[in-house]
């Protein structure tokens, strides 16, 4: 093989949530280019002292390039990345880049507006339930984003947050989404891996969104539809790069543009708002972002003047939330 | 072999040539017994002579490696104790068999093969144990009962079998001499009604006033057989050992008698535990020169007591005194330094560590007396072993290689290295709680003549004995325990065995109490 | 509101319930086993492959409460005939059940599990509120709280019981006694096995009906901490899985009501309540000295 | 055929020596079935599980790195179960260690001088020590079971670290992620030769040593064995049990917590949600698999880092799944277990006594 890709997971490929849709990128990446690319993983790696020596083995055992995919990994792979300079890594989730060190993320945020939209167009009780996982940005932008989108349709919309403290509990998260129906909600949304909270939905009969990877096979009544996280097209981009010496360190943050973020099909929805949300789609893959003002926290200040967008490190960083979300965010 | 004068005719029980090896010990050497209905069979030997080895093979709970048991005349397979139970064979075991958690009628239960109904068998259990004059309320939890009770569960969970033959391991070493009588009764009207009896015991006398026939076990082989009736206990014993037991004088010398030792006023203690029995206000000297003996059955408090006076719990501080020191609330090392030494009844796991070397088990008491076994809080093993060496020769403690773990020893040797350990340091109070448990007649005649002479050498030295044999051998005085009161002591001359039965039965608790 | 919460925390403590009354029959009879996690995920997993397979829910569940007898005979016969050391051994059975089952269950990865259908009893469910908590639930929890009332009948009424919880007591006079210790022991450790197989196949059959690796996260401990919390009496345990079940619930409904505390120290709760309980319970030495199996965790060798 | 067991009189010194070796043989064995079964070549999948870590420079340092913390941990476990106390929540000890050794670099940053390390280390010591002295108290006053109560307090502890990552501990530059500052240099383990050791395992190494001659030679050695043996002789010796729980607990703790603060301060350089790989858990096996003795417990921590490096080894050049590794660990106990058995105990294979044909249950 002319090029060796090498994979860091943190979570077992069997968790179907997050490390899993990496590892089918993986696979693309096998398919896409055949005999020309060789790949590795290593599975459930912890986040700690585990990364660097696997990272490490990685650099050691041929590796031309190793995408590291947890945030934890972040420290860890610059160190490495120092000790072999003619190695190339790519650091998902995270800020740091070197000469040898890209990240890359996607914009789950522009999927988790369609969603929000979707949700205040069905909801009959006018609350969602959103489980969440840990109160890092990205799941914080997430929930602003989903109550934009929800705003943009019903001002008085509500979102309840139950934090799991958990990835992946598919018990708890369960747990979760029956004490979010029992408060009054009656649309799902989760930012937690497993199929649990769709299945509960499915069985009290209302409706939720996949996480990750199309869940619909859980939940053929009860997804809308899923932010699926495609990790293939980049992973088969940055290979090629590799095989074409262009491969250059570079913080890529794309999303339903690039093909990064997808929305599955959508389902068990009336026309109107399929309408509604292929149109929201196609406005962001046009090139609006959904955190464009106005914007108002929930402390009552201004976060973007009508018409001002904000930029991409306050919505990497995000620590507060929008107006109307009923939560307050653990400090 | 059968003796003349016993009849072959009523044969219950016939073994033949029953072996049985445990290891390299041969505990049980081509024995041979005949039991005959209705007769009391006493099984007599020293410790470890094999009896409840052999006994337990007929209840089926060992399995002879050879050899053949005729019941009633048919060659039998005794498997398990359910088939002994089905045969009619019951037994009353020398360690109980009972279950602490469990009332007087789930344990009687548990041995029967039907018990059927709960409610009517605790009715049996009422009406039979009244009956034989054991009287037991079935719905007793065990853990709460004295242990006169306990055997008593024993004894009529074997009656209610209503069995031919009867078992009984040493059944009378934790009764007072009242409930034995009782028992003796009981016994006697059971082989009037045709019941065999197989009787283990180490009091000659009693053998002889009951049994009909004794069979003598001795390294395992029968070694005799007689009719105990024509014989003395003197003759017995010296049937037993193989040779004439030196006899222990305790008042060859006459007791120097000095000032106070030891010093107990008023101690009482709440029971630690649910299962365990209080002391209320215990008051005894003992001076210089004399040992003084508490008597009592096993249960009564005398554990509790030993805890109090070594320091293993801890009481107020006048209560117990040391050479008039208070030390009630001070820890057993600083009795130690004190120069009190304590032996334990039970040897292997209180006195000694089963897994330590005996040497080892040399720093287990002795670490904190001026031994110099520890310099700078490291273990000096030459000095341990010199000591080891010099408990092994003075107390001749036997062993089948040097320097043994204490499991590997035998009872009777680790019960001499266990007194001998603290012998050695020539205590001024010496404490022993059950000195010749377990260990024969040889044995427990040097032990006795150690703890007299270190009394005769101007210390104090307090026994505590379930054995009244061994009590009228060495006390001086004599002072009786039952349920946590201590009854007055009195000079061994003015005591008779009825009146320490009398105490034991709940005469030093009224003393105790008026005191 | 209330009805609903109710049903929520059945959901949670059945499997807690199922795990702790097989380990407490267990550890009546004098066995420690802390392999529980290990059996009840392997329970989880085989009963996933095997109800997808065959397509039917019973045998699901018949197959995983074999797997965690299965591994339950393994931890049976190092510490019975072995004489290992229990906490070591049931440590052990842990790693060993979690590597296991991610081996096995690595094809049943994103596969839509098979849920079992809830038992509808007719009229009786429509009885507003008693209705849906009593009589609308999946089979399992039936089987549930059946195995609570077997289990303390037999306990406590019958001669097997009887016998359970004698050599539990003291394993030296039932051995003279005749019984064989081992062979009784063995037993309960398969019964608890096969309790723990049960759980197992509850969460990945009713409670979230998949398989994903590591889904019993840690509830084999808790079930564990239950069975001391309930000081070895069955109907306790009840109590106690629905206590934790409510706890941990609770702390969701707090965090949706909008209680401001950190959802950290929400989720500590269920474990310093079960710490407080278990402190409480100790602390009454007569109850804990009489149901306490005396012989727990203590190796027993026959002399024959 | 009957096969039992027969206690010997004494331990077995033979025993003790090749019981171990018996057991890695028997571990290889299932373990080349293992890969043979799921389609590997078994001796291909054996060399590069158990030799090849051992024969690159930087695998077999990864192997020292990965087994300091679990013989350091493991040794202070030992202590606890030679003196009969239960203590399986060492992870929570190391993560609460950590937490209280990372108060000075996270809190107080600007302090740094030649006293920045070694308080570190004590604090580090001191907050395992502390947290371990809960169960151990509960149990010394209360008699509640410390298996479950130590257990309980590692939810508790991860918890805690969860909650001080996220919340006030969040490094204040990290674009509100969950980690905290990282650590000045006054306040990171110095590496020794290069990069080629980390200070943690001399101190680790010299601890275990001193910890063997303790046990082997002094009285507190002696107390702590005659307490596990033999609780009710330990107390006649005048030893106190519950001043020596709260001892061994202290004591784990410490170890624990020290292994903690060492593993964030020379490794991570900083506190993150997840800080230890279930090194608590697995030092209870390193524990046991050393025999509770700190010498074999070098040895088994040892051997067990290698089949966590060998288990990647196989993952990454084969393919083979990570649980493969996890497998083998729990055979290996397994199989350890059992061995030691023949300690203490003798098998005697029988033919069953021939019943003769009229014998008869009546
Ligand atoms: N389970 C066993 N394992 C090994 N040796 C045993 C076992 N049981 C008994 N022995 C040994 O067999 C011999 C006979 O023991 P046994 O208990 O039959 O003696 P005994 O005559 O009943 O003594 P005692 O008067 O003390 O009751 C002793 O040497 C004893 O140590
Ligand atoms: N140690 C025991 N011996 C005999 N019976 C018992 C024992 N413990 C409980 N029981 C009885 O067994 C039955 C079932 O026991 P369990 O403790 O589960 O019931 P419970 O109602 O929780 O008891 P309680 O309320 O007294 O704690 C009850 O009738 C109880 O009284
Ligand atoms: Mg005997
Ligand atoms: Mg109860």
């Amino acid at each position: 093989a002319d090029v060796k890709a090498c994979y860091i997971y943190v979570g077992p490929v069997g968790d179907f949530g997050w490390s899993y849709q990496h590892d089918q990128g993986r696979l693309s990446v096998e398919e896409h280019f055949g005999d020309k690319v060789e790949t590795a993983y290593l599975e459930s790696v912890p986040e700690g002292p585990d990364a660097e020596r696997a990272i490490e083995r990685f650099a050691r055992e041929g590796c031309d390039i190793i995408f590291t995919t947890s945030f934890g990994y972040m420290n860890p792979t610059i160190k490495v990345a120092k000790k072999f300079p003619e190695v190339k890594f790519e650091h998902a989730t995270g800020y740091k880049t070197a000469e040898n060190v890209a990240t890359y993320n996607s914009k789950f945020h522009e999927g988790r507006y369609i969603i929000g939209q979707i949700a205040a167009k069905q909801s009959k009780t006018g609350v969602a339930g959103y489980i969440a996982s840990f109160p890092i940005p990205e799941v914080v932008s997430g929930i602003n984003a989903f109550m934009l989108g929800a705003q943009s349709i019903d001002p008085d919309f509500k979102v309840k947050v139950v934090w799991a403290n958990t990835w992946f509990d598919p018990g708890k998260e369960a747990d979760a989404a029956k004490a979010l129906i029992d408060q009054g909600a009656d649309i799902i949304s989760q930012h937690t891996d497993s199929t649990a909270p769709l299945q509960v939905a499915q069985e009290r009969g209302i409706h939720g969104f996949g996480q990750a990877s199309d869940m619909i096979e859980f939940a053929p009544d009860a997804q809308y539809t899923a932010i699926v996280d495609e990790w293939g097209p980049y992973y088969i981009e940055r290979i090629q790069a590799v095989l074409d010496g262009t491969w250059e360190s570079e913080s890529t943050w794309a999303g339903l543009a690039e093909g990064h973020v997808v929305m599955a099909p959508y389902t068990n929805l009336p026309d109107d708002v399929v309408e509604m949300a292929k149109a929201t789609e196609a406005k962001i893959s046009g090139g609006w972002e959904p955190f464009t003002g106005p914007i108002i926290k929930q402390d009552g200040t201004v976060a973007a003047d009508e018409g001002v967008t904000l930029d991409d490190g306050e919505i990497l960083g995000m620590n507060w939330y929008v107006q109307g979300v009923d939560d307050k965010l653990p400090q | 072999m059968v003796q003349q004068g016993r009849s072959d005719k009523d044969t219950l029980l016939d073994a033949r040539g029953l072996t049985k090896r445990f290891g390299d010990i041969l505990a049980n050497d081509k024995v041979d017994l005949v039991i005959n209905k209705g007769e009391i069979h006493a099984l007599l030997g020293e410790n470890g002579a094999g009896k409840s080895t052999l006994v337990k093979m007929f209840y089926g709970s060992l399995e002879p490696d050879g050899g053949e048991i005729l019941w009633q005349g048919r060659k039998v397979d005794i498997g398990n104790p359910a088939a002994a139970r089905d045969l009619g064979i019951g037994m009353v075991f020398q360690h109980f068999s009972l279950f602490e958690a469990l009332t007087v009628v789930e344990n009687i239960a548990l041995a029967l093969p039907d018990p059927g109904n709960m409610s009517d068998l605790a009715k049996r259990i009422e009406s039979v144990s009244r009956d034989y004059g054991l009287p037991l309320k079935p719905s007793d939890v065990v853990a709460d009962l004295p242990v006169g009770i306990r055997q008593r569960i024993e004894i009529v969970r074997c009656l209610l079998q209503e069995p031919q033959l009867i078992i009984m391991d040493e059944p009378t070493s934790v009764l007072t001499p009242q409930e034995a009588d009782q028992l003796f009764l009981t016994l006697q009207r059971l082989a009037g009604e045709g019941c065999a009896v197989l009787y283990i015991s180490h009091r000659l006398e009693e053998v002889k006033r009951i049994c009909h026939h004794a069979t003598i076990l001795r390294h395992g082989q029968v070694v005799r057989e007689c009719d105990p009736t024509r014989e003395t206990a003197a003759s017995l014993a010296s049937m037993m050992v193989g040779a004439d037991v030196a006899s222990v004088s305790a008042s060859a010398q006459k007791p120097q008698i000095g000032e106070i030792r030891l010093g107990l006023r008023n101690l009482s203690a709440k029971a630690a535990t649910p299962f365990a029995t209080a002391l209320n206000n215990i008051s005894l000297d003992i001076r210089a020169g004399e040992v003084v003996a508490i008597a009592g059955v096993a249960g009564n408090g005398q554990g509790e007591l030993f805890d109090a006076l070594s320091g293993e719990m801890l009481v107020a501080p006048d209560m117990i005194q040391i050479d008039g020191q208070p030390c009630g609330s001070r820890n057993i090392t600083w009795r130690r330094r004190q120069n009190a030494a304590f032996v334990p009844e039970e040897r292997l796991g209180h006195g000694a560590v089963p897994g330590l070397k005996l040497s080892q088990n040399i720093v287990l008491t002795r670490h904190g007396t001026g031994d110099n076994l520890v310099s700078g809080s490291f273990l000096s093993k030459s000095r341990a072993g010199l000591i080891e060496q010099r408990i092994k020769k003075t107390y001749d403690v036997r062993m089948s290689h040097d320097d043994a773990e204490a499991r590997a020893l035998s009872g009777g040797n680790l019960q001499k290295f266990v007194v001998g350990r603290e012998l050695d340091r020539r205590p001024g109070v010496l404490i022993v709680n059950q000195p010749t448990w377990g260990v024969d007649a040889g044995a427990a005649a040097l032990i006795r003549q150690a703890l007299i002479d270190l009394a005769r050498s101007g210390s104090a030295v307090l026994v505590i004995s379930q054995d009244l044999d061994e009590i009228f051998e060495i006390a001086d005085r004599v002072a009786v325990i039952s349920r946590g009161y201590l009854s007055a002591a009195e000079p061994v001359q003015d005591m008779t065995r009825e009146r320490v039965g009398l105490l034991m039965a709940g005469g030093a608790e009224t003393q105790g109490e008026v005191a | 509101m209330f009805e609903a919460v109710l049903l929520t925390v059945i959901t949670a403590a059945t499997p807690l319930l199922i795990a702790a009354i097989g380990e407490l029959v267990a550890e009546r009879s004098g066995v420690l086993n802390l392999g529980v996690e290990g059996m009840m995920i392997m329970g989880a997993v085989v009963g996933f492959a095997v109800a997808n397979q065959t397509g039917s829910g019973s045998m699901g569940i018949i197959a995983a409460i074999c797997a965690g007898m299965a591994m339950a005979a393994l931890f049976g016969f190092l510490v019975l005939f072995m004489v290992a050391n229990q906490v070591a051994t049931g440590l052990a059975l842990t790693i060993l059940g979690i590597g296991f089952s991610g081996l096995i269950g690595e094809a049943y990865i994103g596969v839509p599990g098979l849920k079992l259908p809830k038992l509808d009893i007719p009229v009786l469910s429509d009885i507003p509120f008693i209705g849906p908590v009593l009589f609308q639930q999946d089979v399992i929890v039936y089987l549930s709280f059946a195995l609570v009332a077997v289990v303390a009948y037999m306990l406590f009424r019958t001669r097997s019981g009887l016998i359970l919880r004698a050599v539990g007591n003291n394993h030296g006079s039932a051995h003279a006694l005749g019984y064989s210790v081992i062979k009784i022991r063995f037993l309960a450790v398969l019964f608890g096995g096969a309790c723990a197989g049960l759980a197992g196949a509850y969460m990945s059959l009713a409670y979230t009906p998949q398989w994903v690796e590591n889904m019993t996260a840690g509830r084999g401990w808790i079930a564990l901490a239950l069975v001391v919390f309930s000081s070895w009496l069955p109907l306790r345990v009840v109590v106690g899985a629905y206590l934790f079940g409510a706890v941990s619930v609770l702390n969701l409904h707090a965090q949706a009501i909008e209680l401001n505390i950190p959802s950290q120290l929400l989720s500590s709760l269920p474990y310093l309540a079960t710490i407080l309980v278990l402190v409480l319970i100790s602390a009454n030495r007569r109850l804990t000295l009489v149901n306490t199996p005396a012989c727990l965790g203590k190796p027993f060798v026959p002399d024959r | 055929m009957r096969i039992e067991l027969v206690k010997r009189k004494e331990h077995s010194q033979l025993m003790a020596l090749l019981s171990p070796l018996i057991a890695i043989g028997l571990t290889a064995v299932a373990a080349g079935m293992i890969f043979a079964i799921s389609g590997h070549d078994p001796l291909a999948g054996l060399y590069k599980f158990f030799i090849e870590p051992l024969t690159q420079e930087w695998s077999l340092q990864a192997t020292i790195d990965k087994a300091t913390p679990l013989i350091l941990i493991g040794c202070g476990l030992a202590v606890c179960y030679l003196s009969n106390n239960w203590n399986i929540g060492a992870e929570g000890q190391f993560i609460v260690g950590a937490l209280l050794g990372s108060v000075l670099p996270v809190l107080f940053p600007s302090f740094e001088n030649a006293a920045t390390l070694p308080l570190m280390l004590i604090f580090g010591a001191l907050g395992g020590a502390l947290w371990a002295l809960i169960p151990a108290v509960l149990k010394t006053r209360f008699n509640t079971n410390e298996i479950l109560t130590s257990l309980m307090l590692v939810y508790v502890a991860s918890l805690l670290l969860d909650y001080l990552v996220r919340g006030p501990w969040r490094d204040p530059e990290g674009y509100n992620f969950p980690e905290s500052r990282l650590f000045s240099d006054a306040a990171t383990l110095p590496d020794l030769f290069g990069r080629a050791l980390s200070l943690s395992t001399p101190i680790t190494i010299a601890i275990a040593l001193v910890l063997a001659i303790v046990l082997a030679k002094t009285l507190k050695g002696f107390e702590i064995r005659v307490m596990g043996e033999s609780p009710r002789a330990g107390s006649f010796a005048g030893f106190s049990a519950k001043r020596l729980t709260l001892f061994a607990f202290a004591l784990a703790g410490a170890f624990a917590g020290l292994a903690g603060i060492m593993e964030v301060s020379g490794g991570l350089n900083q506190l993150l949600p997840s800080i230890s790989p279930g090194y608590g858990f697995t030092a209870i096996i390193v524990a046991f698999l050393g025999r509770l003795n700190p010498i074999g417990i070098i040895v088994a921590g040892f051997v067990l880092a290698l089949s966590y490096i060998g288990g990647e080894a196989v993952q990454s050049a084969m393919g083979v799944s990570n649980k493969i590794a996890s497998v083998i660990q729990g055979l290996l106990l397994f199989f350890v277990l059992a061995c030691d058995t023949l300690i203490l105990y003798r098998i005697r294979i029988g033919s069953p006594r021939t019943t003769a044909g009229e014998a008869t249950h009546v």
